[in-house]
């Protein structure tokens, strides 16, 4: 008869939830290649992966979209039967990567969550994350501040409907903006987490409505266009824009006054953390907590701020290992 | 007159040899893949695990499906650049046919591969009736079905399938995966319709040279719906096992997933100009692409470095084939 | 536009009803009438006394009407036997019986006389037997009324006598058999009655024992035809292009021949005996194991056509459709397409119209308009196109593969009178043919091939057909 | 008589029809094209405004210049999978020639189309010397390509580059952005080529039937390699351009472009199996494509419904064209 497959064993030497000796691989798998973010959270896993003693190798891989969640199951599952200690990765769907998870655990690998866990997330598992939704309600207060009690017309970018790290960005800025009825959402067109589809929908939004007063940008490449398209209609300045990464020209808009606020999450710590708890999960076993890598909001005015710097140009020599509430 | 009968049997041996060339591909491609395979094996300790085989098998279940479809339409000289979206529409709108209607997992699973064979329907008129070249058709159904299936979902995943769901894409026959046993149903049907049926015989002959199909009195509009709605229903049979095998409703599932396919039915020796291409070389093709990609996660080849060599690979692959091709040309004289 | 003009024509159960007229009268058109593959604006078509409604080619041959087209309809990617079965495969519920199906197709291509297997791809086959096997795909329905559209074009003497005994097997079964054909011998030979076409008009229908050659003639033409192979006197000069030694495979084994300043030199033999394969082998169309070709004595490194036709070759091939024209491309750029007229890059668009005129006037190509598409013009004018391409290339020496191919008489007789203008210009020509009138009235010389061996060469005044056939049948008292 | 002559005054008619039926298809795209702005004027007010319709030229400027490559590419019965990738390639390896190699602005934009054009080289040797199908050949080099550029860059965008590089994509001469000057310069030129020089008429030719074209003794290999240079170099340029509008190397820019591109050509009345194809159809094409996109985010229409109504759209216009050639074919007779 036919029945679903267990998580058929067959595991070469997988950890045993502590105790382990000797060499330790760990797999460490973004929600996708190919973005500035998770570079910074390769560095930092690479980082912990070097200082921590023993020897501890790190195997990094990914999907190329954020939105190829059976790509990332695939991937997971052939990190485990490849039979890897352990697995640091970032959910690209929360409830379907809680299988992957269990079939790990089966296993005795050990598994730890970065930027985005599962639901649910098994006790045994500790998530090393930023609080997106409370980010994004911080980031869309300031917004609301700036534009004051007559409120105004604000757009919003977001990058890939129904990807976890869109939909909570997502989240906090529209709570937000039910508190503040005086904020009225008049555009809402997709980036497609491209910087030149971004310039092109908000270029078309400035067009369309000429006394718009806000963006919210929910990633890089939708900040980028939202700045570049306001520079381009002469309105830098002028315009209210938050949103989310800290690319150079990013920073370099919030030091030329263009964007307003840009909320910084710390990507590197959320690599070095998450190996670091999955080597400390391995080595010495006992339960891990969940760390909140935190996340800044930077302005005009603590641009130049040295724990910024540090946050913003992360050296495995000083690893910004806490992050500034900015 | 014995130098006739020498020419016979010379025309004989060169009947033969032709029949061999339209393999011959896929054994260039087979080569290939053994060659892959035989790498891998050395290379890694873990490659050879029925563990790993079974997930390949398992993984490739749903390009090798829908590319089975795909070589059907490519040989009629066709091409279905939905089948990634209309894998996602209607994977996503079985599992809401179990969540939402309450249907019994069989009926949900027939419902999708129907939502699929419903966009093929569309497909095939536009291409047959309205006359659309199916680059066109095909395009405008990509986009539409995404649309639609964002629409649906609101661009959610719909969850809330029961695990006997799970069976189609997870489940175990003895010791086989279901999926690696669909793909072998799949096929044989495939490899039986295009070789002893008149649709298959048609599609080659429409794919071959249209005008001699139409004069030979073959419905053409008939037969050639029939390919795209196969194709859509096979999208949708591999979006059903996707869905299966998160247990859930991805509305982003299957993006870019229609060059996959088309890279395995050509790999397998298909021709865009029609008139060429069969169901094993297909299947050859797809596997030989889940190779390469398993074995750069096995190996830890930088993800970067991974796409570069798939790439090369894929070049060597179908080189070799032309190479072997043109031996074979030579050698037929 | 009116490929066919108010046509009556009415045929008899058992007679061989010949169609004639220029390229472009219309026969095909109203052929493809017949069998319902193009829709008429008017008119109606009986079939032993009941009107018969249009619904497509599927229809026609239900209802007993078999063509064989003059373009073929054969599917290159498969086998002789699907083809001959396409539409009517044997077997039940959807499913092929191949074993039958290959069985039955024995049959037919007994019937034609054609020795390939059934499994062989109609892809490999030569033109001649693409040609026989549309004759055995018709006989396959068995037909009331059979179309046969120029089935002799591509085909040489031996094989048309079986074709003919074919046909009167089926006219004495109460068959009636409609012939299109531009060879008057023929038209004497199997039809009962004529009839005769010109600008999509019926001129008149006559039983063939109320014509004789002339008259036919100036009825298709409405002119006098006097001479159809005008050879002019021409003193043959020295050696132009002399070619030793070329082998290919089986195909070709050390083929060596010369050709001469102002000679027409002619290619014989049976279907299948490489002088196609010679031709593009010298060409460079092919690739060749052995062998050397020398133009005006310096010895030529061909490996491409490019270079054969640098060097001052030319090569008409024989299949017109398959690797012959641009269908896509007007009158004025196909013909110009071995010789486009440009400078730096760039073409010089006006001369190429006027040189498309010149020769749409010399060889009188049927088209309004020379940047008409060449998919539209009838089989022989597209033939003359092509023959208007390599013209304008002005070879030394040119090779024509079948070139008088479907072209109606008064075409023939001008484009003989061309090979005959070129050949006194000094010129040096190749004349590939599978129609012996045409080789023992045009040539200096004949080149006989067998197996792809050169059985021998023939002067003028030793022709006969019996040499020509005895060599090329490899016979043992002819060497 | 006097029908004889009726009929041959019919012919002449009908073949300035047909001279005609090649732009009709082009005139349908614009029929198209003109229904859709018509209907934009009147749904939104800031449509018809100068800035706008300058925006437009802008945005589609990526497009239609690498439209005009892949339709020469297309006329020889080939296609370019690639440009996506190559446009992203050369564009970032542009932007770095400056930032990093310091190059002089107009240097580096050379280097750009110069890396296109190199990718394009491969595309075309691979098809034109190993006999890849054009759809394997750079169906590979889509993969190598991103590949190479994440290798390059590391994923991560290329910022630095002095505001002068701006002016590619952003700068104007008088009132004319400079984006819709160059579409006009490559139009022109694309034209030109394809309708006055040995490079264009061989293309058509070789895409016709590449046989003929051999036996004529055109040198297929370098002018089939040369029509991918070509697609390729302009990929680049359309990549500089890209880079240039956001002033940096984008590694992520152009994924799934080559559908656009490929879609604007046969809604241009570009056929894939060779032969047929202008300038003029396929610029149509692009900017119906771009006016849909335009329109949708003018009137906020959601972005799910977008794809949607793209997608219908490029359907109605195709079908259209069709309908418009049946009636022109059936009014020949
Ligand atoms: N599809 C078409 N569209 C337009 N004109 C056509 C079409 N088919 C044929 N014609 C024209 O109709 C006329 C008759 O063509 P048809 O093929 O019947 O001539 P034909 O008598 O068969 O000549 P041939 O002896 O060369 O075969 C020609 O002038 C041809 O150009
Ligand atoms: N295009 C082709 N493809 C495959 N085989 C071919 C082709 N052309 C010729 N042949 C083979 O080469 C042999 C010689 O053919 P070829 O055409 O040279 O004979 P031929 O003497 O020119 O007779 P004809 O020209 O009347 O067909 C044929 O038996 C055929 O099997
Ligand atoms: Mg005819
Ligand atoms: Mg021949």
């Amino acid at each position: 008869g036919a029945q679903v497959r267990d998580s058929g064993g067959g595991n070469q030497g997988g950890g045993t939830g502590g105790g382990k000796k000797g060499p330790i691989r760990l797999a460490v798998v973004p929600k996708a290649v190919g973005f500035d973010f998770w570079e910074q959270v390769r560095i930092g896993a690479q980082c912990a992966a070097k200082k921590s003693k023993g020897d501890v190798s790190i195997q990094w891989d990914g999907v190329t979209a954020e939105t190829d969640v059976n790509g990332q199951v695939n991937l997971l599952q052939n990190f485990i039967t490849q039979g890897v200690d352990g697995l640091v990765y970032a959910a690209t769907d929360a409830k379907v990567l809680n299988q992957v998870t269990k079939q790990a655990l089966d296993q005795g690998l050990t598994v730890v969550n970065i930027d985005s866990g599962t639901d649910p997330q098994p006790k045994k598992v500790p998530v090393v994350a930023t609080d997106n939704v409370a980010a994004a309600e911080r980031a869309t207060q300031l917004m609301a501040k700036k534009l004051g009690k007559q409120g105004g017309k604000v757009a919003f970018i977001p990058f890939q409907p129904g990807t976890a790290t869109n939909d909570t960005r997502a989240k906090g800025f529209k709570n937000v903006m039910k508190k503040n009825p005086q904020l009225k959402l008049v555009a809402e067109q997709s980036s497609q987490s491209d910087y030149n589809t971004a310039l092109r929908v908000t270029n078309d939004i400035l067009t369309a409505h000429p006394d718009l007063n806000a963006i919210y940008a929910a990633n890089e490449p939708g900040v980028l266009g939202a700045a570049e398209a306001v520079r381009q209609a002469g309105k830098a300045g002028k315009i209210t824009i938050v949103g989310w990464d800290t690319a150079p020209d990013e920073i370099k808009g919030v030091k030329q006054g263009v964007i307003t606020a840009l909320v910084a999450q710390n990507p590197f710590r959320m690599g070095y953390d998450g190996v670091n708890l999955a080597v400390k999960g391995l080595r010495g076993g006992g339960n891990l907590k969940n760390v909140d890598t935190g996340a800044a909001l930077i302005t005009k005015d603590n641009v130049n701020n040295k724990e910024i710097k540090a946050l913003l140009k992360p050296s495995c020599d000083n690893p910004p290992t806490k992050t500034p509430k900015g | 007159m014995s130098d006739t009968t020498a020419t016979t049997g010379g025309r004989a041996r060169e009947a033969l040899r032709e029949r061999f060339s339209d393999i011959v591909s896929q054994l260039a491609a087979a080569g290939a893949l053994i060659v892959v395979f035989i790498v891998l094996s050395f290379a890694s300790p873990v490659f050879l695990t029925a563990d790993n085989l079974f997930n390949i098998g398992s993984q490739t279940a749903v390009t090798a499906v829908i590319a089975v479809g795909m070589t059907m339409v490519i040989i009629t000289a066709g091409i279905d650049l939905s089948v990634g979206s209309v894998s996602a529409l209607a994977g996503v709108l079985g599992v809401m046919l179990i969540t939402g209607a309450g249907l019994p997992v069989p009926l949900a699973i027939l419902g999708g591969i129907l939502v699929g064979a419903g966009a093929g329907l569309v497909n095939g008129l536009l291409v047959s009736m309205a006359g659309l070249n199916p680059f066109i058709a095909t395009l405008g159904m990509l986009t539409v079905a995404r649309g639609l299936v964002y629409i649906f979902t609101n661009a959610q995943a719909v969850f809330g399938a029961p695990d006997s769901f799970r069976l189609l894409g997870q489940g175990v026959i003895g010791p086989i995966p279901i999926p690696i046993i669909i793909i072998l149903v799949v096929a044989v049907a495939g490899y039986i319709v295009l070789s002893r049926t008149r649709l298959g015989r048609y599609a080659y002959a429409m794919g071959s040279n249209l005008e001699a199909a139409r004069l030979s009195g073959i419905p053409i509009r008939r037969y050639l719906t029939s390919v795209y709605v196969i194709s859509g229903a096979l999208a949708g049979l591999g979006g059903m096992i996707a869905m299966s095998r998160v247990n859930s409703g991805q509305p982003n599932f299957g993006i870019g997933l229609e060059l996959d396919v088309i890279a395995a039915a050509v790999i397998g020796g298909a021709s865009l100009f029609g008139g060429q291409g069969t169901v094993l070389g297909t299947l050859i093709g797809a596997f030989l692409i889940a190779l390469i990609r398993n074995g750069a996660v096995l190996l830890d080849i930088n993800t970067f470095y991974q796409q570069v060599i798939i790439g090369v690979v894929i070049w060597l692959a179908v080189i070799w084939d032309q190479y072997r091709r043109r031996r074979l040309a030579a050698a037929s004289e | 536009m009116l490929a066919v003009d108010d046509v009556d024509l009415d045929i008899m159960p058992g007679e061989v009803h010949v169609m004639a007229g220029e390229n472009g009268a219309g026969k095909s058109t109203l052929m493809k009438l017949l069998s319902q593959v193009e829709r008429p604006s008017r008119g109606e078509v009986e079939i032993s006394g009941e009107r018969v409604e249009f619904h497509g080619p599927g229809h026609a041959q239900h209802l007993g009407v078999a063509m064989v087209y003059q373009e073929f309809a054969l599917a290159p990617h498969l086998s002789v036997a699907e083809n001959l079965y396409l539409g009517r495969e044997p077997g039940r519920g959807g499913f092929v019986n191949r074993r039958a199906e290959r069985e039955d197709a024995r049959g037919l291509l007994e019937r034609v006389g054609l020795q390939v297997s059934p499994d062989r791809l109609v892809r490999g086959l030569t033109v001649a037997e693409q040609q026989r096997v549309e004759i055995a795909k018709a006989l396959a329905i068995d037909a009331k009324v059979l179309i046969l559209d120029e089935p002799t074009a591509t085909l040489a003497e031996r094989e048309i006598e079986g074709l003919f005994g074919v046909i009167r097997d089926l006219t004495s079964h109460g068959i009636a058999v409609l012939y299109i054909s531009h060879r008057l011998d023929e038209i004497f030979h199997i039809g009962d009655r004529v009839t005769v076409m010109r600008d999509g008009k019926v001129v008149d229908t006559l039983p063939v024992s109320e014509l004789n050659e002339d008259k036919l003639v100036r009825l298709m033409v409405g002119r006098e035809v006097e001479n159809l192979y005008p050879k002019p006197e021409i003193e043959i000069g020295d050696v132009l292009l002399r070619v030793s030694g070329i082998s290919r495979g089986e195909k070709l084994k050390d083929c060596s021949f010369e050709v001469r300043a102002g000679e027409i030199l002619g290619f014989a033999g049976l279907v299948g005996a490489g002088r196609t394969e010679l031709a593009r082998a010298v060409f460079g169309a092919d690739r060749k194991d052995s062998g050397t070709v020398e133009l005006e004595g310096k010895k030529l490194k061909i490996k491409k056509p490019s270079d054969a036709i640098d060097a001052g070759l030319g090569y008409l091939t024989e299949d017109r459709k398959g690797d012959g024209l641009a269908l896509q491309l007007g009158v004025d750029q196909n013909i110009t397409l071995a010789n486009l007229p440009a400078r730096f890059g760039f073409i010089n668009l006006g001369e190429e119209r006027r040189t498309a005129r010149r020769r749409k006037e010399e060889l009188n190509i049927r088209t309004p308009s020379v940047r008409r598409k060449v998919q539209v013009l009838s089989g022989g004018n597209q033939q003359k196109v092509i023959v208007a391409r390599w013209l304008e290339t002005r070879a030394k020496v040119l090779f024509f593969d079948e070139p008088a191919r479907g072209i109606d008489v008064g075409a023939k007789a001008e484009m003989f009178g061309l090979i005959g203008e070129l050949a006194k210009e000094g010129n040096g020509m190749v004349l590939i043919s599978s129609y012996l009138p045409e080789l023992l009235n045009m040539c200096d010389r004949i080149l006989v091939m067998h197996e792809g061996e050169v059985a021998g060469v023939i002067e003028r005044k030793e022709f006969s057909e019996e040499r020509i056939i005895a060599l090329a049948t490899g016979a043992k008292e002819a060497a």
